[in-house]
């Protein structure tokens, strides 16, 4: 595989075709009929998929700085570049990318029944704006796919939403830009203040800011990043982008949107403002908030009685696993941060998957309306149960791998909110539990239920290759944290300043100690 | 004789200013704006007498401006009149908001 | 007997400027505004700017206000006695706030003690060279000199200028009717 | 790319005595082949049956008489894998040095590998995890042929098998796993499982409800297990267990408060698996489960793997003898409640249920006071009396289950007010079910009398230690125990009685369709029974050999369980009688081990006498003619101390009721109020300042007019 | 070449521009006064009318690129700076004809005037921008303000126009005598209209000191004024909204352009070393531009009107410039008000599309559905709004983020974040056209939308004013270079001060 690569000069040009494909992608779908829409779209999003699969075994984690750097100049006298770089951390966002927008665009194919070429062309074009955003190593070239993120989904919650879709396209448009605004404001003062004299990623990294500097720019980076995630007071856009957003937009925006906050932070708020990061009112803060999500939200998606909504809240209550992780600012709990965020990623597509199937058969997302699907639908509750147990963290799922190293790089330095974070593992039960009983069983009561259709192929397809993944990682992350560590701890070591380095050891040799434990 | 036509000046156009506030007669607001026109003149011819010729000229071009508005706004009030019979400008206030 | 003129032409002037303002019909207005300028163009006179003094009373009082006058007449607003004054807390309010904007406008040109509004500027060599250019060639040829030489582009300028309100009046001030077959 | 994960798997490790275990992996994997197989059986029948429903048809696998080979191939998958894996676990036992000092531990490759963080799947081989082994693939076995019997004309009958084969995969993880965290993985995979049993016949609400519960109140206990866990990783670098019972003594103070912490996290954990105070209310309800899955999961393996992690984790314990003693504690309680209400119960299997409970509680009560082999004794004797007592009570419910079908009449098929007399249908079953309760009752020799008179002994020896800070706590924990023993004599007595004698309360119609199990289900009862009679000898102990107790030396051996389990807990046992000085040799009361073991057999023979008179005098009506107890004490221990109402009122209530305020009102009044706020201001602000545009030429002007006075204010003021 | 102005003709070659303007729209005029004789649309007219401009766009880039004048002393200015801004004044007045051809025939106006009218008033902005001169730019601004009153008012038959134009007409005068009264204040304390003349005098400290205040502060009234700033602003939604909309896209986009090169002009080359006096005021103006104009712009249910609140806020995004005053902001407001000319008069060629060459069509609901009915047209509407909200990916976004450049060169942080913030408040009202356009079905019944027509030359015009904002968008470095070497080497720039941020 890796000689394939090398003689294609795979490394080369990987990255810009996997930003600009899509892009191409989109106008062949503009350029084809409205019925044949999906199936171009389809195959341009599964190209692309194939070529990120390069990057599995293209990438050398090596001292986890970038690898397959490519820059040009873009706006030379403001000293923009086009500068593409991939590392341990991107390539996990990309990937997880691909996988779900070609999942997300033959999950849609019965879902969206209008306007599907200008559909098709807007989840292409998302498409683009996030792998670039992944894959930018230039601060304003990641702004401008940031923000271009923006539009394609406006409109696809706007146009094939539900009842309230132009409030919640709205409302999710402006949160957004309120903090990506601001975050623009603050890219120019550390351009100006710190003396950058480009918007390059290493330019930023050795501007020289003073702690108050930092905390001001870090606070409007993570007002940004934080609403994008979102953290706890910043999250009631998600549930009503979630529950009017059709189904693809909902997978998209659960799988690589949110993520792009907590990349956000793990990628420029934390190595951008080290003593800012560390500083310890940012770093409680920041962990308490993650804390009240992850119970609040749990608590509030107990108690939905619609099922999206439901599984929107838990995303919140998901991502504030990642924030504790992230601001724990240990290795575990980075690591643990980014599982989460690719388990996250998985199970939440598909539950989101699973929902718009069941919205597809029955029109109706309300709870109450369900009940005993599992008896006429046997391989739907199969699949829904087993993601619902990847959400929740059972070991031998993604979710568990996660939250495990989550909380347990958050109880290294601050174990009391580890501890309380940790009782959103309860909550969990709480809330999922409750969900996949009344839908799929109890007493099969509602004459419309007895109807519900199997999962039909194309719906087997859709779900397969992310319940194998949810397994996979949950029984084997291994290769995923080897490929993370380096460039995660490239971020520490920056926050921490070569700190980080001395306090980590190199991997405990156990295995002598196990063969003969010490009396 | 500078100071006393300057302070003259601003009087003038202090007044005129204050008739485009009060006035509701399209026509005497002009007249007020006209009169604003005029104390500026003064405060060039008296300005001129202590920096130079340039003052008279730009006299010169204000009175020529002066006319012109004074040919395009009557043209204006001509018109809007045909629409309400009045210049009362209370009554022209379909635009607001 | 200069100062004396000027504080008369001053009086009228304010006087006849209170009048516009004041006035009860647009015909009376138009009258105490022709009043104004006339002192203006005295004291014009005054400030040995004999051309402009002419020109104002020709221009002026004459061709532009009659122009006035005709529109009022066209409009038949002659008698037009109807109350359009504001009264009231609105013109107390104006007369406070423009009161307030001309006491604090003439603070400002006067300036702080040190830099006493004219000492600075009192430049009788800018006077003496207006007087010799008046009497070198006269009054018109003093102005008419640098205005086609300095500013000719400007008077190219006017030019264009008058040209358009020409045209603009016409298009404007054209009956509905006949237009609409253009 | 080279994983150094992968490098390390490789290197296999192999017991400094050179013994080379046989397939370990294998064990493990066979019953996961059968959940494989199972499952896709599951699927292909499911679709069937689903297809039927969809058609509005009711279905049943039954053509005819014929059954389909979705519902035939699991007869031989499940079972089948559960004899493979006890084959190779007892050929490993066998083959187990019993000197063996470390654990063989295989590690097949590095689950979660970072940075300071290494976990691997491993497998540990010793002697405590191959008896367990043992156990959990032999009592599994002996349900899963009985199963076969229980389960024949079930719709979802390959679904079952693949469920059980789950669970038995989990277990065994849970038992051979090589660390804590390889141990959490099977500890919350048989909390699926058993969600997902209890659940079994999801269509029923409460059935559904019940396995909810188990798992939320499971994860409750879940949650101190994380907790503990990142204690001990922080303590020691490593969850695996090898290192950490090695380093113990060295790195943690005895009796301090990490350990302490760390303990009596783990003991939070143990509680919710294990079904102890406050934590064992979900266990009844996991009844709604088949019968057999009672049976395995709820009595035999599931809810001991509290029992096992205690004394897998004996060194720490024995480091924190304050948590030692709230274990003792937790444990001598649940086991007084458990009983007091069983006695009062109607449902044969909540009796058996909160007998289970019980017997828990004497195990936690023996890992408390550090007679860990005790507790280990004690939970595989239980494993098989209560599995035995479980079937028995399955085999009962199955056929008045059959009585009530083919009758077409309705009635409380647990209910043993609607039983009685069933011994004259049931012969077989009534025989073994009798050996059962006298096991659990502690009559000589049965199983049960060895197992649990060591446990009232330990704490009894124990508690007369010289320097044992808690001796007093201890000598009321075995005045408890004795006390509880005799309740347990009584409530089993009351439920033989009531269910397989006096008269029948069945209906007249009914009654004829009563009749003893098929072969395939007396089978493995008979083969409990004898494990219930003989599994006691296994540890007799050494001071008892030459009396009646050691059935007058008539056994090859004494303490050979204590023996197997030296090195798993002779540490932890050394640990403590530093701390605690030697155990005693006499009872607080005075006494020896011989005399206290007469008096409680004597005791427990007396109560079941005594109980067969009383209840057996005692009219009982059918439960639909009976309105239950009507006041006092009783009412109370039939409302089961009224658990389930506190914790409705005090904790389930509040939270749903603080997470419907958390929605409505700061969710939405106060955050997405504050946002839309936001918006509805700027809006307001844009049209409150539109208002000034009136249109008005004079307005704008005025305005025009202040503008010029800020600005020449600005000008010429500043 | 270099020019001599002792040369008269050389006073010509450095009026090129300006005098072909001229010529063609008395040609314009005279064409159209024959034409009517003969019938017709008067389509004709304008497309001489754009010829005019083509004509004054070479001569404009004969001057660009070989001619040099002798000093910067000169009334008349041979600089880049205002040979870009000749550019950005020929665009919109293209633009705005093409937009006005299908619009005058229609509803019958007087072709050969209108016409005309708008190459005058293009000529009045080329004066003000190529002026040294208070005097001259005060004629220049009245050439181009009698224009536009009579554009304004243009629509006899419609009783907004007339209103339009007569609100404007007063207020214009009003402030214009204000401008004027303040150039005969700075006459007096520097002794000279010269803005040259008027910088020297201020750094030999010769100027009048009292007098100086208050003449830059009504100076800078007369100019705020028709940059629509708050509090100037009043008569701006009224008669944006009264006039014909191709007048309005004239008015918005190049009027206000030639005030901002005039700002620019007087501002950072007269009288920079004023900087610190003039930029707080300035600052508070910017600012509550900014807010005002977005704040109210939320509330308008008429597209005409809320285009008219969103460029009042454009006028304060532009003004953050003028505050900051470094070269970068002097380039970015040059490069904004070129890609403003060209998003702004497309915004306002679909409002008048949509009105059907009228006035009737402008409610929020007429733009429901028409995403369906009209794709291609709601696309490029679509793309438009987005560069007005300045989004990235269209050179809306290159132009704010250039201001804020500038605005965050001199630490005005402040006011960039209120930018940042007002921008946002902008998206909603941007986006609620989108909404309506998307995301609504179309009515049930007949809407004026299902018979809209899109001219050919409003097609063409709307193509190229999208190709343009999106590849400007992308590629900005062309366009991005011409405004930077437009503003080198004029500027008498004060010294970014950090403490002179405001308050």
């Amino acid at each position: 595989m890796t000689e394939l690569l090398a003689a294609i000069r795979y490394e080369d040009w990987v990255l810009h075709a996997l930003i600009w494909l899509p892009l191409a992608g989109a106008a062949h779908v503009v350029a084809s009929s409205a019925e044949r829409a999906r199936l171009v779209a389809f195959g341009w999003s599964l190209l692309v998929l194939g070529l990120s699969l390069g990057l599995w075994w293209a990438y050398d984690p090596g001292d986890g700085g970038f690898a397959m750097v490519s820059s040009a100049t873009w706006i030379e006298r403001w000293g923009v570049g086009y500068s593409l770089g991939l590392d341990g951390i991107s390539i996990f966002m990309v990937l997880l990318t691909t996988l779900t927008s070609a999942v997300a665009i033959l999950g849609s194919f019965e879902y969206v029944k209008t306007r599907r070429r200008a559909f098709y062309s807007l989840m292409l074009l998302l498409q683009t704006g996030v792998v670039g955003f992944f894959l930018a190593t230039d601060v304003f070239l990641f702004y401008v796919f940031f923000e271009l993120t923006l539009v394609p989904m406006y409109f696809i919650v706007g146009i094939w939403g539900g009842e309230r879709r132009i409030y919640a396209a709205v409302k999710f448009f402006l949160y957004t830009a309120v903090g990506s605004l601001l975050m623009l404001v603050a890219i120019l003062y550390v351009y100006f203040a710190g003396d950058t004299g480009s918007f390059a990623y290493d330019a930023f990294l050795h501007a020289e800011l003073s702690l108050r500097e930092q905390l001001w720019l870090f606070a409007a980076f993570a007002l940004a990043f934080g609403i994008k995630v979102p953290i706890f007071p910043f999250h009631t856009w998600l549930p009503d982008a979630h529950v009017e957003a059709p189904t693809p937009g909902s997978v998209i925006l659960a799988s690589v949107l949110l993520k792009m906050g907590t990349y956000g932070f793990v990628r420029f708020a934390l190595p951008f403002f080290p003593d800012a990061a560390q500083h310890p009112t940012v770093v409680s803060t920041m962990l308490a908030l993650g804390v009240v999500g992850i119970i609040y939200a749990a608590w509030v998606a107990a108690v939905q009685p619609d099922a999206k909504k439901l599984v929107a809240y838990t995303s919140v209550a998901h991502m504030g696993f990642v924030v504790i992780g992230i601001f724990a600012l240990t290795l575990n709990g980075l690591q643990g941060g980014m599982v989460v965020m690719i388990s996250h990623g998985v199970s939440t597509g598909a539950l989101f998957l699973l929902l718009g199937m069941m919205y597809e058969r029955r029109h109706t997302r309300r709870i109450e309306d369900f009940g005993g699907i599992g008896r006429v639908a046997p391989l739907f509750a199969t699949a829904f149960v087993v993601t619902a147990l990847a959400s929740i963290g059972l070991p031998g799922t993604s979710g568990f791998v996660g939250e495990f190293l989550a909380l347990l790089g958050t109880f290294e330095r601050h174990p009391v909110h580890a501890i309380l974070a940790a009782l959103g593992v309860v909550f969990a039960a709480y809330y999922m539990l409750p969900m996949v009983q009344r839908i799929l069983f109890n007493k099969l009561d509602k004459p419309e239920n007895r109807a519900f259709a199997e999962l039909s192929r194309r719906e087997i397809a859709v779900l397969g290759p992310l319940l194998a993944l949810m397994i996979w990682i949950g029984v084997h992350p291994t290769p995923l944290l080897e490929r993370m560590e380096p460039s995660l701890q490239v971020v520490l070591e920056r926050v921490e300043g070569g700190e980080a380095a001395a306090a980590v050891p190199a991997a405990p040799s156990i295995g002598a100690e196990r063969g003969n434990p010490a009396d | 004789m500078l100071a006393p036509a300057i302070y003259l000046s601003a009087a003038l156009f202090a007044i005129g200013t204050l008739g485009v506030i009060v006035r509701r007669n399209a026509i005497i607001i002009f007249l007020c704006i006209e009169l604003q026109l005029n104390a500026v003149n003064l405060a060039f011819v008296a300005l001129s007498r202590h920096v130079g010729i340039e003052g008279q000229i730009y006299v010169f071009f204000v009175m020529t401006v002066a006319a012109a508005e004074a040919a395009v706004g009557l043209a204006i009030i001509i018109s809007i009149f045909r629409h309400y019979e009045t210049v009362n400008v209370d009554k022209f206030n379909v635009l607001k908001w | 007997m200069t100062d004396a003129l000027f504080v008369l032409f001053a009086v009228v002037s304010v006087g006849g400027a209170v009048g516009v303002v004041t006035g009860r019909s647009p015909v009376a207005s138009l009258l105490f505004m022709v009043a104004t300028l006339a002192s203006l163009a005295g004291i014009y006179v005054l400030l040995e700017a004999h051309f402009l003094a002419a020109i104002q009373v020709l221009v002026y009082a004459g061709a532009i206000m009659v122009l006035f006058l005709f529109v009022i007449m066209l409009l038949n607003l002659g008698h037009d006695y109807r109350a359009d004054l504001r009264f009231g807390s609105w013109s107390l309010l104006s007369v406070v706030v423009v009161g307030l904007t001309a006491s604090v406008l003439v603070q400002g040109i006067t300036g702080s003690e040190a830099d006493a509004f004219g000492g600075h500027l009192a430049d009788p060599a800018a006077a003496a060279a207006i007087d010799l250019a008046v009497a070198e060639k006269g009054a018109v040829g003093a102005i008419a000199d640098p205005l086609f030489t300095d500013y000719v582009v400007a008077f190219e300028v006017i030019g264009l200028l008058l040209l358009v309100a020409i045209v603009a009046a016409v298009v404007l001030a054209k009956p509905r009717g006949r237009s609409e077959d253009a | 790319m080279t994983s150094p994960a992968l490098a390390y798997a490789a290197d296999a490790a192999v017991a400094a005595d050179g013994w080379v275990p046989v397939l370990p992996g294998a064990m493990v994997l066979l019953p996961l082949l059968g959940f494989v197989l199972n499952g896709l059986l599951a699927l292909r029948s499911a679709r069937d049956s689903s297809a039927a429903l969809r058609a509005g048809r009711d279905w049943s696998p039954l053509v005819g008489d014929r059954r389909p080979a979705t519902h035939t191939l699991p007869t031989w998958i499940g079972p089948g894998v559960m004899a493979l894996a006890f084959g190779l676990a007892l050929l490993n036992f066998l083959g187990m040095p019993a000197e063996m000092h470390d654990p063989v531990v295989r590690s097949y490759w590095g689950w979660v590998v970072t940075g300071e963080l290494r976990i691997d799947a491993a497998l540990q081989l010793d002697q405590l995890s191959m008896l367990m082994t043992l156990v959990v693939t032999g009592v599994g076995f002996l349900i899963h042929v009985f199963s076969v019997g229980y389960m024949r004309d079930d719709p979802g009958y390959p679904r079952y098998f693949a469920y059980l084969n789950l669970f038995v995969f989990f277990m065994l993880v849970l038992v051979l796993g090589s660390s804590f965290a390889t141990m959490f993985v099977g500890w919350e995979g048989v909390g699926l499982c058993s969600y997902l049993l209890i659940g079994y016949w999801f269509s029923d609400r409460e059935k559904s409800d019940a396995g909810k519960k188990a798992f939320i109140v499971n994860r409750i206990g879940d949650v101190g297990f994380l907790l503990a866990m990142f204690l001990i990783f922080g303590a020691f670098g490593t969850l695996d267990f090898a290192p950490i019972f090695a380093g113990t003594e060295g790195q943690l103070a005895a009796g301090g408060a990490l350990v302490t912490a760390i303990t009596l996290l783990l003991l939070l954990g143990a509680a919710g698996k294990s079904a102890q105070l406050p934590l064992h209310i979900w266990l009844p309800d996991a009844m709604a489960g088949p019968t057999p899955v009672s049976a395995l999961i709820h009595a035999a393996t599931m809810v001991t793997a509290g029992v096992y992690m205690v004394v897998r984790s004996s060194v720490l314990y024995s480091l924190a003898p304050t948590s030692q003693a709230v274990v003792a504690g937790v444990g001598v309680l649940t086991a007084l409640v458990a009983a007091t209400i069983a006695l009062q119960q109607y449902d044969i299997k909540k009796v058996l249920a909160y007998s289970t409970i019980s017997q828990l509680g004497f195990m936690f009560l023996a890992a408390g006071v550090g007679a860990y082999t005790a507790a280990i004794f004690h939970l595989v004797t239980h494993a098989f009396f209560k599995a035995l007592l479980f079937l028995g009570a399955g085999a009962v419910i199955h056929s008045m289950h059959h009585a009530a079908h083919r009758s077409h009449t309705d009635f409380d098929e647990q209910d043993m007010r609607n039983m009685g007399g069933l011994r004259r249908h049931m012969p077989i079953t009534c025989a073994v079910m009798w050996v059962a309760t006298l096991a659990i009752a502690g009559i000589w020799p049965l199983a049960g009398f060895f197992s649990k008179d060591e446990i009232i002994w330990y704490a009894a020896a124990w508690a007369g230690a010289e320097s044992n800070p808690f001796a007093g706590p201890y000598a009321a924990f075995w005045a408890l125990a004795l006390l509880t023993a005799l309740l347990t004599a009584f409530y089993m007595a009351r439920l033989m009685v009531m269910t397989f004698h006096g008269e029948s309360r069945t209906g007249e119609d009914a009654r004829r369709h009563l009749h003893e199990a098929p072969g395939v289900m007396t089978v493995p009862l008979v083969a409990l029974a004898a494990l219930s009679v003989f599994g006691g000898w296994i540890n007799v102990p050494e001071v008892l050999r030459s009396s009646f107790a050691g059935l007058f030396g008539a056994l090859p051996m004494t303490e050979w369980l204590h023996h197997w389990l030296h090195p798993v807990t002779h540490a932890a046992t050394s640990i403590q009688i530093a701390g605690f000085g030697e155990a005693a040799k006499h009872a607080p009361l005075g006494g020896g081990e011989a005399t206290w073991a007469l008096l409680s057999t004597l005791a427990a023979a007396a109560v079941v006498a005594v109980a067969v008179r009383v209840v057996g005098s005692r009219k009982f009506q059918p439960a639909s003619l009976d309105s239950g107890p009507e006041g006092g004490l009783r009412l109370a221990l039939y409302n089961k101390w009224y658990f389930d109402e506190l914790y409705d009122a005090v904790v389930v209530r509040p939270v749903v009721a603080l997470s419907r305020w958390c929605w409505r009102a700061v969710d939405n009044r106060v955050i997405d109020g504050l946002v839309n706020m936001t918006g509805s201001v700027a809006r307001l602000a844009g049209w409150t300042t539109s208002l000034f545009q009136t249109g008005q030429v004079n307005m704008y002007a005025f305005v025009l007019t202040l503008g010029i006075l800020c600005f020449l204010g600005a000008a010429v003021l500043l | 070449m270099l020019l001599d102005y002792s040369s008269s003709l050389h006073y010509l070659l450095a009026l090129l521009p300006e005098a072909v303007l001229a010529a063609f729209a008395m040609w314009v005029l005279l064409a159209g006064v024959s034409r009517r004789r003969s019938g017709g649309l008067g389509k004709e007219t304008g497309w001489l009318a754009l010829a005019g401009l083509l004509v004054a766009g070479v001569a404009n880039g004969w001057l660009y690129s070989g001619v040099a004048e002798g000093g910067t002393a000169a009334m008349i200015a041979v600089d880049r700076l205002r040979l870009f801004a000749n550019w950005v004044f020929i665009l919109g007045a293209g633009f705005a004809i093409v937009v006005a051809l299908p619009y005058v025939a229609r509803q019958k106006l007087q072709a050969g005037e209108y016409y005309s009218l708008v190459l005058f008033a293009t000529v009045g902005m080329m004066v003000m921008a190529a002026s040294r001169d208070l005097m001259l730019i005060f004629l220049g601004l009245e050439l181009m303000s009698i224009a536009v009153y009579a554009l304004a008012g243009y629509n006899r038959r419609d009783r907004r126009s007339a209103e339009a134009g007569l609100k404007y007409f007063l207020l214009g005068a009003f402030a214009s005598a204000f401008l004027l009264f303040g150039i005969a204040l700075l006459y007096g304390a520097a002794g000279s209209t010269n803005l040259h003349a008027i910088s020297e005098a201020l750094s030999a400290g010769a100027a009048v000191e009292s007098l100086l205040g208050p003449g830059l502060a009504l100076l800078t009234i007369g100019l705020a004024f028709k940059v629509s700033a708050v509090p100037f602003h009043m008569w701006t939604p009224d008669v944006y909204e009264g006039a014909p909309t191709p007048a309005t896209a004239f008015m918005a986009a190049a009027v206000k352009a030639g005030a901002f090169v005039v700002l620019l002009r007087i501002f950072a080359t007269g009288l920079g070393t004023l900087h610190a006096e003039w930029s707080g005021i300035l600052w508070w103006v910017s600012a509550l531009t900014m807010v005002f104009g977005n704040l109210v712009a939320l509330v308008q249910s008429s597209v005409k009107r809320m285009l008219a609140y969103s460029s009042i806020a454009h006028g304060g995004y532009l003004l953050v410039a003028i505050v900051a005053a470094n070269e970068t902001a002097a380039a970015g407001l040059l490069f904004y008000l070129l890609v403003y000319t060209v998003m702004t008069i497309a915004a306002f060629a679909v409002v008048v599309t949509v009105a059907n060459q009228g006035e009737g069509g402008n409610r929020m609901e007429d733009y429901q559905g028409l995403g369906t009915r009209r794709p291609v047209l709601s696309i490029c509407m679509t793309v438009v709004l987005l560069a007005l909200a300045g989004f990235p990916g269209t050179a809306g976004f290159i132009a704010k983020y250039h201001l804020l450049l500038g605005a965050a060169e001199a630490s005005l942080w402040t006011l960039a974040v209120i930018l940042a913030l007002t921008t946002v408040v902008s998206y909603w009202y941007y986006l609620r056209v989108a909404w309506y356009m998307w995301m609504r079905d179309p009515p049930a019944e007949g809407r004026p939308t299902d018979y809209v027509i899109t001219p050919f030359g409003t097609r063409v015009a709307l193509v190229v004013s999208v190709a343009l904002l999106v590849l400007a968008g992308i590629f900005p470095g062309a366009a991005l270079e011409m405004a930077e070497n437009s503003i080198r080497g004029i500027m008498y720039l004060a010294a970014p001060q950090a403490g002179a941020a405001g308050p």
